[in-house]
């Protein structure tokens, strides 16, 4: 039998982690993507390698997921991170009351965490709201998702993956009810094509909905966009998030020579066209300026929203959702050969991948096993060579 | 347009392109600008010189007909070529040798007001004998 | 790992040639122009006036030395455009050495002429 | 609701399709006037032109990959604000990059660039560099002052990105790189100048500086400093290439005085120097 052929849509982080990992197992990997890599929702996040800290004590299933990658990313992209820790920090006494389930759900979670005097906190950022009533570190760090996805696609095309960039899916064919490819259209020339496919995987974020739709299957997704806004100069050494439940404009990402605030969120109709409210951008600014009181003081280099791709539970609010993944393989609707990877964020993204790619094996009956955790990346810059 | 695989000849266009650019891409293309033109000057100059080799008749009637206002205005260009590749020259030299990076655009400014100056004196001194 | 400065390092020596011949030349083409086109009288010489002149050995040296400076100078500044042009490499030597008969050429001129005029 | 004001705005789009020949097209839409030339481009692909292709990723300086040419100037869109750069009447022409092959529309081909800076080999991430203020302009400006910070315990110390982001607008505004593909250009160099300040192997040194010291290393640059006064990040690629040049220069004097000296003790010429004055503030 010949090697089987998956196809991949969107080179996001899902999308990218997703080939890569295929690509380890030797199957025949093709990437769609309707832009640059990275062009959606992957690209403008926050830049955050998740500790787990974040989600520890409303999502304890997200944080350790968060705290494995993180530990795993290290080993596999030690070029790519800025490792600074980060620290949770309490402005207020209900911020204060919150330390003790904070530093239990760390314990419960396996992440690392250190109650350290506000004073050395003080020492080690020197912008820090001076009215600090604690400060919690954890192995929060800052990644770069862009050569992030880079650097994953570059490995699975040395493992011989086929990265198609401007290039849209616009239909699925079919043979009875099994997928068996998809049409593509190159938006550089308008050429379209049919590519044949033993499975197609679904990785397109919020448009996987969109996706799936061209299948005739649904996702129950909501896109829901946040605002961040990006600071002309880095006023923090290390990630800072307030010592809570993840609210609005809470954690303040430092990156190379800037700062991020973020972010807010609300559901959005259309994810290719997100206004940015400029309401949200002043919350950022007057939230941020909580943490750290110079924010306002400093110019704005850039703002930007993007959609989410959360997975929908009804009745529970969008802040509430677990920011945790799930695979639909739409066997379940009628339709094989189709999986959806939805949810999740860029620090899972390898263990997302991983996940689907069980199922990918498990479906097309490949005895291969997952490589991902200890194979480190290529260079990011050779995917452009 | 952007470049669209042009010829090499062609995008060499671009050494001379100083539209909505900054200051030392005018000092960049005029040092290339009158560095080509000195060296076709070299030349042509090279070539009248053998005129002595011929004689002192040949020699004295081009000498004549250098004194004509027409051949001095030429001078007066060629003197303006000298000095600003001169002048430039000397910021390209401190600048390679990372001295002055910082104030690159200063220094040509100074260097240029020096040159301008000189260039007066010296066409007033050639058209005033 | 091989050691690039176990050799000469000749693009560094070719700039600094041209920094070198380019500073003795603001001296050198100062004196020239002065010497020629402002001392002498009506801004240029007379054939008698050019043989007097050349005549004169520090005179002699400077002006050779000029020959030798501006020939240098002017060769490699050619060659530096050239080289910006990114041509192959068989193309880049063939063109440094065609520069370098040029400038042989252009010296030995120089001297013939003047020997021409002094004799 | 804080009111936004809207403009309509007119953006004069190179397009290019293999095969045909290139044209512009113009379109006008609305944005917000604190809105972003991205956000005008986002607009445009949403709203008038599906077939309209441009690279982008993080919409905050961060990823280099927007980099175009607005109005011929190289920019990068998602820090340039609508407001700035548009004149109230005639469109906001965007072009792509220059010095490289055109793709399709906006899209250049960046391989030329990535090869030069997996050549020069720098890593991205950088350490034993001064924490606070790490900003691209002087924190002065803003009206703080840097303290000296503490690290915490579980670090070394801090460590953070570089400053090039990889935007190739360096490599679009020298006129060097114009005609010369094999010019290792001003990313390039700055890249081998960051690698040689963290080398502390000789022979890294040797060979990071024999790069920089090739016919098209640093000195087929020619002083224009197109490149530091188009860099979005303060790289100051050519205050690194001069800084290369001072060490070249240095230490082609000391070969010559070796050359020179009666007996020669020893061939290897590759011993690092100290580091030069831009040692703070690097790529």
């Amino acid at each position: 039998m010949s090697v089987p052929h998956v196809i991949v849509v969107g080179a996001g982080s899902t999308g990218a982690a997703t080939a890569h990992d295929l690509a380890l197992r030797e199957l025949r990997v093709t990437v769609i993507e309707r832009g640059e890599v990275a062009s959606g929702t992957t690209g403008r996040n926050h830049c955050l390698l998740h500790s787990g800290g974040r989600y520890c004590v409303t999502d304890r299933e997200s944080a350790i997921e968060c705290i494995d990658e993180n530990m795993t990313l290290r080993k596999i992209m030690p070029d790519l991170l800025e490792l600074n820790d980060g620290l949770f920090v309490a402005l207020t006494e209900a911020d204060f009351a919150f330390k003790d389930r904070f530093l239990e759900g760390c314990a419960a979670c396996h992440i690392p965490a250190r109650d350290i005097p506000v004073k050395r906190a003080l020492a080690m950022e020197p912008y820090l709201n001076p009215a600090t009533l604690a400060a919690v570190q954890v192995p929060d760090g800052v990644f770069e998702p862009f050569r992030f996805c880079l650097a994953f696609l570059a490995t699975a095309r040395r493992y011989g993956a086929v990265v198609r960039r401007y290039t849209e899916v616009t239909d699925f064919i079919f043979s009875g009810k099994s997928v068996t490819g998809v049409k593509v259209k190159d938006r550089r020339t308008g050429e379209t094509e049919t590519l044949g496919a033993d499975l197609v995987v679904n990785a397109a974020g919020p448009w996987a909905g969109e996706i799936a739709s061209k299948a005739g299957v649904s996702v129950p997704e909501v896109p829901t966009a946040g605002v961040m806004v990006t600071l002309d100069c880095r006023l923090n050494n290390m990630v800072l998030n307030r010592l809570n439940k993840p609210s609005d404009g809470d954690i303040v990402v430092p990156q190379r020579a800037t700062s991020v605030i973020g972010t807010t969120s609300w559901t959005v109709e259309d994810p290719d066209l997100i206004t940015i409210p400029p309401e949200h951008v002043a919350r950022m600014i007057s939230q941020g300026e909580q943490l750290l009181p110079p924010v306002r003081k400093v110019p704005m280099r850039a703002k930007m929203a993007v959609a989410r791709p959360l997975i929908a539970r009804s009745g529970v609010d969008a802040r509430e959702v677990s920011r945790t993944f799930e695979c639909f393989d739409h066997a379940a609707d009628g339709v094989n050969g189709f999986i959806t990877i939805a949810g999740g964020k860029t620090t899972t993204a390898r263990a997302m991948a991983e996940r689907v790619a069980d199922i990918v094996c498990e479906k097309l009956a490949i005895a291969a096993v997952c490589q991902t955790r200890d194979v480190p990346l290529a260079s990011y810059r050779l995917f452009y060579q | 347009m952007a470049t669209l695989n042009y010829p090499k000849i062609r995008r060499a266009g671009r050494w001379f392109d100083v539209r909505r650019r900054r200051l030392g891409m005018w000092a960049y293309t005029l040092n290339r600008i009158t560095g080509i033109g000195l060296v076709v000057y070299l030349y042509l100059h090279l070539g009248v010189l053998s005129l002595l080799a011929r004689g002192q008749s040949s020699w004295d009637s081009f000498v004549s007909l250098a004194r004509s206002p027409f051949y001095l205005g030429l001078d007066v260009v060629l003197l303006a070529g000298i000095l600003i590749h001169g002048l430039n020259g000397l910021r390209i030299a401190l600048t390679g040798f990372d001295v002055g990076v910082r104030a690159q655009k200063a220094l040509f400014g100074i260097l240029m007001l020096a040159a301008a100056v000189a260039l007066i004196a010296a066409a007033l001194k050639i058209f005033g004998d | 790992m091989e050691n690039p400065f176990a050799e000469e390092p000749k693009a560094t020596s070719a700039w600094l040639w041209q920094v070198f011949t380019g500073v003795g030349l603001v001296i050198l083409l100062g004196l020239h122009f002065m010497a020629n086109h402002f001392i002498a009288k009506g801004g240029l010489r007379d054939f008698a006036d050019v043989v007097a002149y050349l005549r004169n050995p520090i005179v002699l040296v400077l002006e050779l030395l000029f020959l030798v400076f501006v020939t240098t100078h002017a060769l490699l500044g050619v060659r530096a455009v050239l080289l910006d042009f990114g041509f192959s490499e068989s193309i880049e030597k063939r063109l440094s050495r065609a520069l370098t008969v040029v400038g042989v050429l252009t010296i030995g001129y120089g001297l013939w002429l003047t020997w021409n005029i002094i004799r | 609701m804080i009111s936004m004001k809207m403009l309509e705005i007119p953006l004069q789009i190179f397009r290019y399709r293999e095969g045909e020949p290139p044209h512009y097209d113009i379109f006008t839409v609305q944005v917000a006037d604190t809105a972003h030339v991205i956000d005008a481009m986002d607009a445009v692909w949403a709203t008038r032109d599906r077939s309209f292709t441009f690279r982008r990723a993080c919409h905050h300086s961060s990823c280099g990959s927007c980099s175009l040419r607005i109005n011929g100037v190289e920019k990068l869109p998602c820090i340039t604000r609508v407001m700035d750069v548009w004149d109230g009447h005639a469109p906001v022409r965007l072009d792509p990059l220059r010095n490289f092959p055109v793709v399709s529309d906006l899209v250049v081909d960046v391989s030329a660039f990535f090869q030069r800076m997996s050549a020069a080999g720098m890593t991205i991430t950088r350490s034993a560099e001064p924490s606070l203020p790490l900003s691209v302009d002087d924190l002065a400006a803003t009206g703080v002052l840097s303290r000296p910070v503490e690290v915490p315990e579980s670090l070394s110390r801090f460590n953070r990105f570089e400053n090039c982001i990889e935007c190739a607008i360096c490599m679009s505004a020298c006129p060097t790189m114009a005609t010369d593909e094999k010019f290792l250009g001003p990313a390039g160099l700055a890249a081998i100048y960051r690698a040689r300040q963290k080398a502390d192997n000789p022979s890294d040194v040797a060979h990071l500086l024999g790069l920089a010291d090739g016919e098209h290393g640093v000195w087929r640059c020619h002083s224009a400093f197109e490149c530091t006064a188009a860099c979005p990040q303060a790289v100051d690629p050519a205050g690194k290439i001069m800084a290369l040049r001072r060490e070249l220069i240095a230490r082609r004097f000391k070969v010559a005085a070796r050359a020179a000296a009666v007996v020669p003790r020893t061939r290897n010429y590759s011993a690092p120097a100290g580091p030069t004055k831009h040692g703070g503030n690097g790529a």
